[in-house]
């Protein structure tokens, strides 16, 4: 389903990873490890199709994401280093608005089960700006309870989250996957998904990378 | 896509409504600038009828300038611009939307209080009626060009004087056709040559204006 | 197979085009110098006095060719900005902004002269001459190219950038110019303009053409040379720079 | 030739000031222009030679560690 075939980063002078290849078929998971600065967030915008890749192609269902444009969008939900809320408006509004701009249908009450679901009931009508970090990064989160898309991609997903909820990603994850949807999350803190199948790739930079003999 | 579209127009709007301070700021601004010139130049009416339609043109464009540079910083800031470029549609698009929005927010103010200023300087109903049709057609230009500057300047090192250095050049046409309809009715030529070459621009402004800007935004999310 | 071929046309560009320009550039400041020295010499001793501007025309000289350059190079620099956002090669980045500088030092040069000329004919130093007035902004525009470019520090991103920036301005300069010209015919009439003497001798076509000539010259020369260093700074990371520099140590 | 004498040629029929003062400024910028090009050549080769041989220490530094570490 999704393949990444020799793919090469470069980010300013410096080379952050080459000839990164791997495979992930229907409800796999590919867990990205790697140090800070080794290139995870860009590996993973690069699979969205945010970042060209210097070298390489990544492929979805055979065909180059470039070629499928925004058929490869439709299927994917991509969540980022930033929550993409609004501080203005309060959590109800967010997930139906962010809902609309991707062209999610999602009416009142199923953003209501939504946010329940993370558990930010009783504060759906308060503007987000008075939320906790954790408490926003949940609101982000209530797209993956929502969407239904058979590619996540999740960029460091536990951050300022706390105990319950890191359960809770992890429980989501393990039921998208086992609808036979793919993941590939990158964290510093070992995923307890409970997945029969998780990939590892780790990003090294060139010079920790082990020697070729 | 008009789901989309209206999407788009309805959250920058709601934004703009809770964020009043910036909206105002503009329009404050706008009625500043307008009202120092009679300061600076003398209250002589003549020489002020004479001097209105670039004054107000000017100041315009400049108010037009002050909000440009938020039109997509606060989206890239906050990860929302990655979400609209992975969504399943062109980019363009939520462009042409965010430009309308921004006309709603930062344009159309100044179209209604043009007439109003326009009275300081003595301007004849004729005139600025006029005055307010030229603001009505060629500010949807300058929100439609002026993004193109906002996208190229997303997330650079003193983004804003930057903005003003490469946009202000592009809206030449717009200030000449502008300030030339009210010229032209004061003067006793009639506007409609001005108008409907202003009218051009802004059609083709609006409407191609929002390609590069994608593109820009594309290179900006690198 | 496609890769290499891919990989041969994007990385060994520069490291082949580097010694080649090195080879080239020193021929062009020959032509230039010849073109010049000739066209001048035509112009300044050779050509006959204007019978309505006295000797004060030959100001345009200089001046028409450097317009000419002027408007050329943004020409030259949109056509490697649309090559680089369509092929991305390196090599076209690093063109267009070899040559923005120098486009921008003619757009200088056109108007200072242009003042100087104005000066003695129109009796003042700078009028809103559709041509003048266009020259002025199509600096505005080298200047905000420059700008942009220098304010990003990712130089891929600042091609692209700069890229769309000059397509835009392209696309823009003929309306400028018309609007502008519009304007100037509504404001005051149609105004004497600098290249269009009544009677142009020869002797004076061919001091300018052969003083166009020269300034072509030195454009390539100067945006080759611009480039060849442009080269080394984005690509000192590569072999090829590193073993060009260890040979001249 | 045109002129009778040099001073003919330099008065330039009373716009003497005009002609030559777009010559002489026409002439020094071009001649500024590949002059600052070449300094600023030179100035990037002595950078990046000075910066290959800071990098050249810097590598041998590093290499010792990984050797060492490779066998184990």
């Amino acid at each position: 389903m999704l393949e990444a075939s020799n793919l090469e980063c470069l980010r300013g002078e410096r080379r952050l990873f080459s000839g990164v290849d791997f495979r992930l078929d229907s409800g796999e998971m590919l867990s990205l490890q790697g140090k800070n600065g080794s290139g995870k967030t860009s590996l993973l915008r690069m699979l969205c199709g945010l970042t060209p890749p210097a070298n390489g192609e990544v492929r979805w269902r055979d065909q180059s994401i470039t070629t499928l444009g925004d058929e490869f969008h439709r299927e994917l939900c991509y969540l980022g280093h930033h929550n993409a809320i609004k501080e203005e408006l309060t959590p109800l509004e967010n997930i139906v608005s962010s809902a609309r701009l991707a062209q999610e249908k999602l009416d009142e009450q199923a953003a209501l089960e939504a946010l329940a679901c993370v558990g930010l009931l009783g504060r759906e009508e308060l503007a987000c700006r008075y939320l906790s970090q954790g408490q926003k990064r949940r609101v982000a989160l209530a797209r993956l309870v929502h969407e239904k898309r058979a590619l996540w991609i999740l960029d460091e997903p536990y951050v300022a989250l706390d105990a319950s909820a890191v359960e809770l990603v992890a429980t989501l994850v393990g039921e998208h996957l086992r609808r036979g949807g793919l993941a590939v999350i990158t964290t510093h803190q070992p995923v307890r998904v409970s997945a029969e199948r998780v990939r590892e790739l780790w990003l090294d930079t060139d010079d920790a990378a082990p020697a070729p003999f | 896509m008009l789901l989309l579209f209206r999407a788009v127009i309805g959250r920058d709007l709601r934004l703009a409504m809770r964020r009043q301070a910036d909206v105002v700021a503009a329009m404050f601004f706008f009625i500043i600038v307008v009202s120092l010139f009679p300061l600076g130049v003398g209250p002589e009416p003549d020489q002020l009828r004479k001097l209105a339609p670039g004054v107000l043109w000017v100041a315009a464009l400049l108010a037009t300038m002050l909000s440009l540079p938020r039109l997509f910083a606060d989206d890239y800031r906050d990860g929302t611009l990655e979400q609209l470029a992975l969504a399943p549609q062109p980019l363009g698009v939520v462009v042409l939307a965010k430009v309308v929005a921004h006309w709603l927010i930062a344009g159309l103010p100044l179209v209604m209080l043009a007439p109003v200023l326009g009275i300081q300087f003595d301007l004849s109903n004729d005139a600025l009626a006029v005055l307010t049709l030229s603001l009505l057609i060629g500010t949807p230009a300058l929100s439609g060009i002026g993004a193109i500057g906002a996208a190229l300047t997303l997330g650079v090192r003193g983004g804003g004087v930057l903005l003003s250095l490469l946009i202000l050049p592009l809206y030449i046409p717009v200030l000449i056709f502008g300030a030339g309809a009210v010229d032209a009715t004061v003067t006793g030529l009639g506007p409609q040559a001005h108008l409907s070459l202003l009218g051009a621009l802004t059609l083709g402004g609006v409407f191609f204006a929002p390609w590069p800007t994608a593109a820009a935004l594309r290179v900006a999310l690198e | 197979m496609s890769h290499r071929l891919i990989n041969w046309f994007r990385y060994a560009s520069p490291q082949t085009f580097y010694p080649l320009a090195g080879k080239m550039i020193p021929w062009f400041w020959m032509l230039a110098a010849i073109f010049g020295l000739t066209g001048l010499s035509i112009g300044f001793l050779l050509a006959p006095t204007d019978a309505q501007q006295g000797e004060g025309y030959r100001i345009i000289f200089l001046h028409v060719p450097a317009s000419w350059m002027s408007m050329f190079i943004y020409l030259v620099m949109s056509f490697w900005a649309a090559m680089g956002l369509a092929f991305n090669t390196r090599l076209s980045g690093m063109m267009a902004s070899a040559l923005a500088p120098t486009g921008a030092l003619f757009a200088f040069i056109s108007l200072w002269t242009g003042a100087l000329w104005g000066k003695p004919m129109w009796g003042t130093w700078w009028v809103w001459d559709a041509r003048l007035t266009s020259e002025l902004i199509l600096l505005f525009l080298y200047i905000g190219f420059i700008a942009l470019q220098a304010a990003i520090d990712d130089p891929r991103r600042a091609d692209k950038a700069g890229a769309i920036l000059a397509l835009v301005g392209v696309v823009n300069i003929p309306i400028i110019y018309f609007s502008v010209k519009w304007w100037n015919t509504l404001h005051q009439g149609a105004s004497v303009s600098l290249t269009k003497s009544p009677s142009m001798a020869t002797t004076m076509l061919w001091g300018m053409l052969l003083c166009a000539l020269a300034c072509w010259m030195y454009s390539i020369a100067v945006a080759l040379m611009r480039a060849r260093t442009i080269m080394l700074e984005r690509e000192r990371h590569t072999d090829w720079v590193r073993t060009l520099l260890a040979a001249k140590e | 030739m045109h002129w009778n004498s040099l001073a003919d040629f330099l008065a330039m029929g009373d716009h003497g000031l005009y002609v030559w003062g777009s010559v002489v400024v026409t002439a020094l910028l071009m001649i500024a222009e590949p002059i600052l090009v070449v300094r600023g050549r030179r100035k990037l080769l002595l950078r990046l030679m000075r910066q290959y041989r800071a990098e050249g220490v810097d590598r041998r530094d590093h290499r010792q560690p990984t050797t060492r570490r490779s066998p184990a």
